[in-house]
């Protein structure tokens, strides 16, 4: 029982890892600031969800430990997405236009990302 | 009246302070604060005399005052060399308070109040320093000397006088910080007393420390003016002409070397005194200032400048028989003090009367002026005549006694030294009154309105001082007495 | 004598410095604040690190474990946190001030008002005729 | 109830600010910030009895014995400094009712008043504890207190000053944490005296050499002593006269305290002595700042930044004494924290009266004060002399002390220059007497009346006591030397 | 780095990383600490006042070369003096060794709670932790002393109402469901104090923190209602005389200053019923001093706004 326990919160905290790495990398290559943001926030949300539901199967057992996991999750999946909302909205408000599809219309393409 | 002397010693002191809060409620009634001041004069006179009367008896008077700091106490006793300083403050304060009424009102200066005020503090001042038992009560108001007569020599408020004021007190506090508390404080460390004993304080086994010590404390006493630190006098004549009086004649120089006597008598003792080798460097340098004094104020065409420079030298003459430490040296020093005292100020007043009189300041306006000013000039030339040591006047005794004792120590150069600055003096000085006498011309051509004598009390005081330079010659003998008892006091030998 | 455990004061050395060289050579009064936020950081670490027993737990002290860390350093750090950010509120309400009173934040601009404000005052004082009578006047900045 | 005592002289200054934010009322808060101070004030003299009675006192805080818990030692050096330090803060509050009404707006006068509190809660608190990190922390409140009053200035110079002193502040707070900490490691203690103990065996160890100077460069920032003094001058000149009076007067002199606790309790004087040339270099920088800093207080215009300046120079004094290592050296340094406390504050609240009628610091708007403010310039000029140290002042006898010391320990050229020193002194102060007395007034003060009554009662309280402490210096002589014998007997000081 | 919005987000992170260091150092409540406050309530500070102050730092050349040399010679003090220093980690160091044992030893048997950093900091050394809530109350008269704002600006603030806050929803909505739990969660903080990480300092850190957030999003007059400036001074001076008044009371029972022994009759109750009480007024005075703060940050931004 408990080696099938660890097996599946390593396998849980093994993709988490893989999605915290694949945020990181979209943070730094993607060219605008709004698809940068989507990708910091696929970090907070998934990634630190699924290490997070890893370790519940770490803590072992119902006893104090597990209901504190579950509220850190909640509360992590509620604030990250509200906070990555507030930024987008406050940087579209502050004039900076998301880049359309650069490929077709080269000609307007100078309201990219400059932060 | 009862007072015992110590209570007398003491309301030496306080008697001028009191005066002071005299003059400062009168200050909006001129002829009520004049008042003041003389009766507080007055006062002290008689209380001066009435102790000169007593120490005369033998008596000793001394009062142990507050403990100060762990065992150095303000303590104070009369000595035969205090009670000639305080016998001259005493009664020339009275002389130059008249004659500041004249001058003053001829003069019509403003802010007088101050003047007076500071008059009498310096005068409390000089009295501690003359009754004064150990360096350190002597130390303290030797600096409240120089704090109180710093106003009256910045008394103008021009430019001049705040120049003349920052030279005096700069070279004043300088001296007497640096090397007369160095010093000081020195003796303290090195003997462990401050007082001053017949014989001096300094046993052979301080002999080194001495040797070291005895410039500090010449070139300490600002006051004694010796020639590198003598600046402060020449810049202090911006002041009027009583506070010059008081600077030269009354208080701030005799003090001056009133410690001059006191350290070398009472401190170093003379019989180490002879034995010092910094002592002959010392006793060249008074002369070279004598010399350089009286030359310098034979250039001088001022006035009040050339009296100035003739003071620096006569100051010297003291300094010198102080350090000849033979017995006659030191008696004829303490002679020079009331001699040359008498003598300079009454050469002082003929030039405030003649600065009133004629608007005059320079020698060579002066031609033919004793037609006009016959009173004026006739002090002026005994008060000359008293200054080069000439016999009808007091000078001649003190100049013999310093003679004698340059004689006794065989040191041919100071004979000569004394010689020379004598006929020097005759240089600078007598012309003054003869040119005002026989020459005829230069007076009336470019005066328009008719030249009178000085104000009634600037006369009056001009005479007073005059007659006393006689009377010094005449009667010599209580001055001789006391500066006898002095001698047998600092416990040397005479001859 | 193998140096090689004092790796940890030698991060210490090194956050001390930035913090210490950003203090003393940035203009911006509020970067100045962030520097000195950073020496005192460093200097929370110093004491940490030395509290601090390799196997040892925090110090709650509880039957599993014996070994604990030393909890004094811990309480002496919590007293310069709270002392650190006293310094840093009031120094930023000092930087809004000066920012209303002089219009800027750079070091520079100050001290070029301030010289000014001294030049006026010293030619109220000696005038402009009478600035080579009286001694020599030279700014004390 | 006198067990509590120690605590009681921090606690309840400490209370009482936090309670000001209920009174509300300026007027309130103000007098009952005087109550409190008072109660201090009572609090430390019933402290001097004990100590002098049955010796050092020991309280444990919380109940917990010396290294666990925090300790308040009590002995003759700390009993001399909480006295001085809550009269001082008592004359002052004094002063304030007045005085802060012109200078800071209405609704201000609460914070002023709290902060006043929670610096001298600070101050006392560092004086009383014997454990090195409330002392830290202690500094901090004392600082961040003092940054508060000094920008409540009414200039706008005031912000930028307390902005400098802030960033210098931490940077020596944080130095002094750094110093404990290395210290704490090493024996692992913070109680000083247990230090005392557990730091010979170390000491040979670099860790504590640079523990000493990380401690020595953070208390010497917070003590301005000459390089790191940049923030004095800015922070004394432009804050209200009121904190300038305080914080000249005690703020440097803890600071001293400091380095003496450390110099002679925790290191003990050998370890200072032998290890790092201390002496050298305490005296190289003692009169490098005593110069430096009298020459700009010279060229100064603003009155305020003058005395700051000369603030420093007095500071280096205090260094000097302790440079010379021996028990009289110690003496001097305790008995000029406590005549420099008295001048200062003197000094300062005069010029607060001034600022008071004036609303101005500028030098040369001091002009022709001296007719229509008497009584408040010539509390300027006492505190002036004092500075300088002519006789019968309380400058007087800590310059005796510090010459003495000096010839002592045979250092007699630094005794020279510490006397030319006073030169510079004597410059800078007649500076001011000169626009204060000797020059037309620059702007129209005929509507300028004395100072109001509140302040001329503590002002003349101050220059009073300059005074008397000049004359009987039974008290502050007394327990230095006391103080002196209670550090050099725990480590049979050098001499 | 012109851009002083980069400074203060980075100098959070910093902060945020360093808490992180710290727990891996055993350090829990340091980095409980170091994280609310140094991360939290100092980068919240400096954006509100990079608000009242020009964000974009003018390119100026400064001056390298004396704070070079100044930081080379406190650097090679440093090295010089940590040559002699204990290993990193040894359990033999002179600190673990003196004084540190007795707290771990007998702290269970004298004062019975198990977080031995909340038994030090509020009994073994309460003296200090008084004296730190007093330099937090220092900060907060200083701030209060020079951020005052005149009567008349807050009467007509209160006709300004915040505009751009108005339509963030999404964002007013969520903050309407998270208020009340880190409210919640503060005082878990504050009173847990004794058997996990957390105490007064923390708790009050978080608490300040929730109601910021209430201001920054339905404006400062709406919460000028639920929180008068006038009673959080009054709080912030509360807080302290709480901390002494204990102290004091401590005295009168017959015990030396934080006595807490002498608060009950059995000394350990004493010392619970000591600590609790110790951090509530730390915990006061921390909380209404944040708050002071924010809102003579965000009073100074009304006053801009409302003299332009």
């Amino acid at each position: 029982m408990e080696l099938v326990l660890d097996i599946i919160s390593w396998i849980f905290l093994v993709t988490g890892c893989f999605f915290c790495l694949t945020g990181a990398v979209g943070l730094l290559r993607f060219p605008d600031f709004f698809s940068r943001i989507h990708a910091a926030s696929i970090t907070d949300t998934l990634g630190a969800g699924l290490i997070l539901i890893g370790l519940m199967f770490q803590s072992g057992g119902w006893g104090l430990v597990m209901p504190k996991l579950v509220l850190i999750l909640l509360f992590s999946l509620l604030a990250s997405t509200t906070a990555s909302h507030a930024i987008a909205k406050a940087a579209l408000k502050s004039g900076l236009k998301p880049e359309v599809s650069s490929a077709d219309e080269p000609s307007e393409g100078e309201s990219s990302s400059k932060l | 009246m009862a007072l015992s002397a110590e209570m007398m010693l003491i309301l030496t002191m306080v008697v001028p302070l009191i005066a002071v809060g005299g003059i400062a409620a009168a200050h909006k009634y001129p002829n009520l604060r004049e008042a003041v001041t003389i009766t507080a004069s007055l006062i002290l006179i008689y209380l001066v005399s009435s102790l000169y009367g007593i120490t005369k008896a033998g008596g000793v008077v001394s009062v142990q005052g507050a403990e100060l700091f762990s065992d150095l106490a303000l303590s104070f006793r009369i000595e035969p060399l205090g009670m000639i300083f305080s016998l001259v403050a005493g009664y020339l304060w009275l002389v130059t308070t008249i004659y500041a009424i004249g001058y003053m009102r001829g003069h019509h200066e403003k802010n007088q109040t101050r003047f007076y005020c500071c008059f009498a503090i310096a005068i409390s001042s000089a009295m501690g320093i003359a009754y004064a038992d150990n360096l350190f009560t002597l130390f303290i108001f030797y600096e409240v000397l120089t704090l109180s007569t710093y106003p009256l020599v910045t008394h103008a408020g021009t430019k001049e006088a705040k120049n003349g004021g920052r030279v005096y007190l700069g070279i004043l506090l300088s001296t007497s910080v640096i090397f007369l508390l160095l010093g000081i404080i020195s003796t303290w460390y090195v003997t462990g007393t401050l007082d001053f004993r017949a014989g001096g304080i300094f046993g052979e086994e301080h002999r080194k420390a001495a040797a070291i010590l005895l410039p500090l404390f010449i070139f300490g006493i600002g006051k004694a003016a010796i020639m590198p630190f003598h600046r402060w006098l020449p810049s202090a004549m911006v002041a009027p002409t009583p506070v010059s009086a008081l600077l030269h004649a009354v208080a701030v120089v005799k003090a001056g070397v009133f410690t001059v006597l006191k350290v070398c008598t009472y401190t170093f003792g003379i019989d180490l005194l002879v034995s010092l080798p910094t002592r002959d460097f010392l006793l060249y340098l008074g002369c070279a200032s004598i010399i350089l004094a009286s030359l310098v104020a034979m250039r001088k065409d001022n006035l009040k400048a050339r009296l100035a420079y003739s003071t620096v030298s006569q100051l010297s003459y003291i300094t010198v028989g102080a350090l000849l430490a033979t017995g006659s040296g030191a008696l004829g020093g303490a002679m020079h003090i009331a001699t040359h005292a008498f003598g300079k100020i009454t050469l002082f007043f003929c030039a405030g009367a003649i600065m009133v009189a004629s608007h005059k300041t320079e020698i060579s306006q002066m031609k033919g002026l004793g037609k006009h000013m016959p009173i004026t000039m006739t002090a002026f030339f005994i008060g000359s005549l008293s200054i080069i040591g000439l016999p009808p006047c007091g000078g001649t005794w003190s100049k013999w006694y310093l003679m004698v004792g340059a004689a006794d120590t065989g040191k041919w150069l100071v004979m000569a030294v004394l010689m020379v600055s004598s006929l020097l003096n005759i240089a600078y000085l007598l012309p003054i009154p003869l040119k005002a006498f026989l020459s005829e011309d230069g007076v009336e051509k470019d005066r328009s309105f008719q030249l009178k004598e000085a104000p009634l009390p600037c006369l009056i005081a001009l005479c007073f001082t005059a007659f006393g330079c006689l009377v010094l010659f005449f009667y010599p003998q209580p001055l001789y007495e006391i500066a006898r008892a002095f001698l047998e006091a600092s416990g040397n030998y005479v001859r | 004598m193998n140096i090689l455990g004092l790796y940890n004061y030698w991060i210490v050395v090194v956050l001390m410095l930035i913090g210490f060289y950003i203090v003393i050579a940035h203009e911006n009064l509020i970067k100045k604040l962030v520097g000195l936020s950073i020496f005192q950081t460093s200097v929370f670490f110093f004491y940490i690190s030395m509290g601090k027993i390799t196997g040892a737990t925090a110090p709650i002290l509880d039957e599993k474990y014996e070994l604990y860390s030393n909890p004094l350093p811990h309480v002496l750090i919590l007293t310069a946190i709270v002392v650190g950010i006293a310094t840093t509120a009031l120094g930023l309400a000092l930087v809004v001030r000066i920012q209303e009173a002089y219009g800027s934040i750079e070091e520079r601009d100050i001290q070029e008002q301030d010289a000014h404000d001294q030049l006026e005052c010293q030619l109220e004082a000696y005038g402009p005729s009478s600035m080579e009578i009286s001694d020599e006047q030279e700014q004390d900045e | 109830m006198t067990t509590h005592l120690p605590i009681l002289q921090v606690i309840i200054p400490l209370l009482a600010a936090p309670f000001c934010i209920f009174l509300r009322i300026p007027r309130l808060v103000g007098i009952f910030a005087i109550l409190v101070s008072a109660a201090a004030f009572l609090v430390s003299c019933g402290l001097l009895q004990q100590v002098i009675t049955a010796g050092t006192i020991s309280y444990k805080l919380g109940g917990w014995p010396a290294p666990w818990g925090i300790e308040y030692r009590i002995d003759i050096l700390n009993v001399y400094l909480l006295l001085l330090v809550s009269a001082m803060s008592t004359i002052v509050l004094v002063a304030a009712q007045t005085s802060i009404k012109k200078e800071l707006p209405e609704d201000r006068h609460v914070f002023f008043y709290t902060s006043f509190l929670l610096c001298l809660t600070g101050l006392l608190g560092i004086l009383a504890t014997a454990d090195a990190f409330n002392v830290f922390v202690f500094l901090e409140i004392s600082a961040l207190s003092t940054y508060t009053m000094i920008a409540l200035g009414t200039d706008r110079r005031a912000l930028t000053a307390s902005y400098q002193y802030l960033i210098m502040g931490t940077i020596g707070a944080t130095f002094i944490i750094i110093g404990v900490g290395l210290m704490y490691m090493m024996t692992g203690t913070l109680n000083m005296y247990d230090l005392a103990e557990r730091l010979p065996e170390v000491n040979t160890s670099r860790t504590v050499l640079s523990a000493f100077g990380f401690f020595i460069v953070g208390v010497c920032l917070k003590l301005a002593l000459f390089p790191l003094h940049l923030w004095l001058p800015n922070a004394y000149a432009f804050a209200p006269s009121i904190a300038t009076a305080f914080l000249a007067a005690t703020a440097t002199k803890v600071a001293v305290y400091l380095l003496i606790r450390l110099v002679f309790s925790i290191f003990g004087i050998e370890f200072v002595v032998t290890v790092l040339p201390m002496q050298e270099i305490f005296m190289v920088l003692g009169l490098a700042g005593i110069f430096a800093a009298s020459v700009s207080a010279i060229y100064q215009l603003n009155i305020k930044r003058l005395f700051a300046y000369s603030s420093v120079a007095q500071i280096g004094y205090m260094i000097l004494g302790l440079a010379i290592g021996t028990k009289l050296g110690l003496v001097a340094t305790l008995v000029h924290m406590f005549n420099h406390a008295l001048m200062k504050a003197a000094v300062f609240l005069a010029i607060g009266g001034a600022v008071y009628r004036i609303h101005s610091a500028q030098l040369i708007h001091f002009a022709g004060l001296g007719r229509k403010m008497p009584l408040t310039m010539a509390a300027i000029v006492i505190g002036g002399l004092s500075l300088i140290g002519v006789p019968l002042t309380v400058g007087f006898v800590s310059k005796w002390y510090l010459v003495l010391a000096l010839l002592e320990n045979g250092w007699w050229p630094v005794a020279i220059l510490v006397l030319m020193s006073s030169l510079l002194a004597v410059m800078y102060v007649w500076r001011t007497v000169e626009w204060i007395y000797f020059t037309p007034p620059r702007i129209n003060i005929d509507d300028v009346t004395e100072a109001p009554l509140s302040q001329l009662i503590p002002i003349w309280i101050l220059v009073l006591a300059n005074i008397y402490f000049g004359l009987n210096t039974s008290l502050t002589v007394g327990l230095s030397k006391m103080a002196a014998e209670s550090l050099y007997g725990i480590f049979g000081g050098v001499l | 780095m012109s851009d002083l919005f980069a400074v203060v987000m980075l100098s959070g992170i910093y902060s945020l990383i360093s808490a992180s260091l710290f727990l891996d150092l055993d350090a829990v409540d340091v980095a409980f600490t170091e994280a609310s406050v140094g991360a939290g309530i100092s980068t919240l500070l400096m954006l509100a006042s990079l608000k009242l102050v020009s964000r974009y730092q003018k390119k100026t050349r400064y001056k390298p070369i004396l704070a070079f040399f100044v930081v080379v010679t406190t650097g090679a003090m440093l090295i010089y003096g940590t040559l002699d220093m204990p290993h990193f980690g040894t359990a033999d160091a002179p600190v673990h060794t003196h004084v540190a044992p007795r707290y771990l030893n007998e702290s269970m048997g004298e004062i019975g709670v198990p977080n031995v950093v909340t038994s030090v900091l509020a009994s073994y050394r309460g003296y200090d932790t008084l004296g730190e809530t007093l330099v937090i109350f220092t900060a907060g008269i200083g701030v209060m002393a020079l951020l005052m704002v005149s009567k008349q600006t807050k009467q007509e603030s209160k006709k300004l109402i915040p505009a751009d806050m108005q339509q963030q929803i999404i964002l007013r909505i969520v903050a309407k469901m998270m208020i009340p739990l880190i409210l919640m969660f503060a005082l878990y903080v504050q009173f847990h104090g004794d058997y996990g990480p957390g105490g007064g300092f923390q708790a009050g850190v978080i608490f300040a923190a929730g109601i910021i957030l209430y201001t920054m999003l339905f404006g400062l007059s709406t919460s000028q209602e639920v929180f008068k400036a006038t009673t959080i001074e009054l709080f912030t001076a509360a807080g302290v005389l709480l901390y002494g008044g204990v102290g004091v009371v401590c005295m009168l029972l017959g015990g030396n200053f934080l006595d807490y022994d002498f608060l009950k009759h059995d000394p350990v109750h004493g010392q619970h019923l000591g600590i609790l009480l110790v951090e509530l007024g730390v915990g006061i005075t921390v909380a209404s001093v944040m708050m002071i703060i924010f809102f003579k940050f965000t009073w100074r931004t009304v006053k801009h706004k409302y003299k332009k």
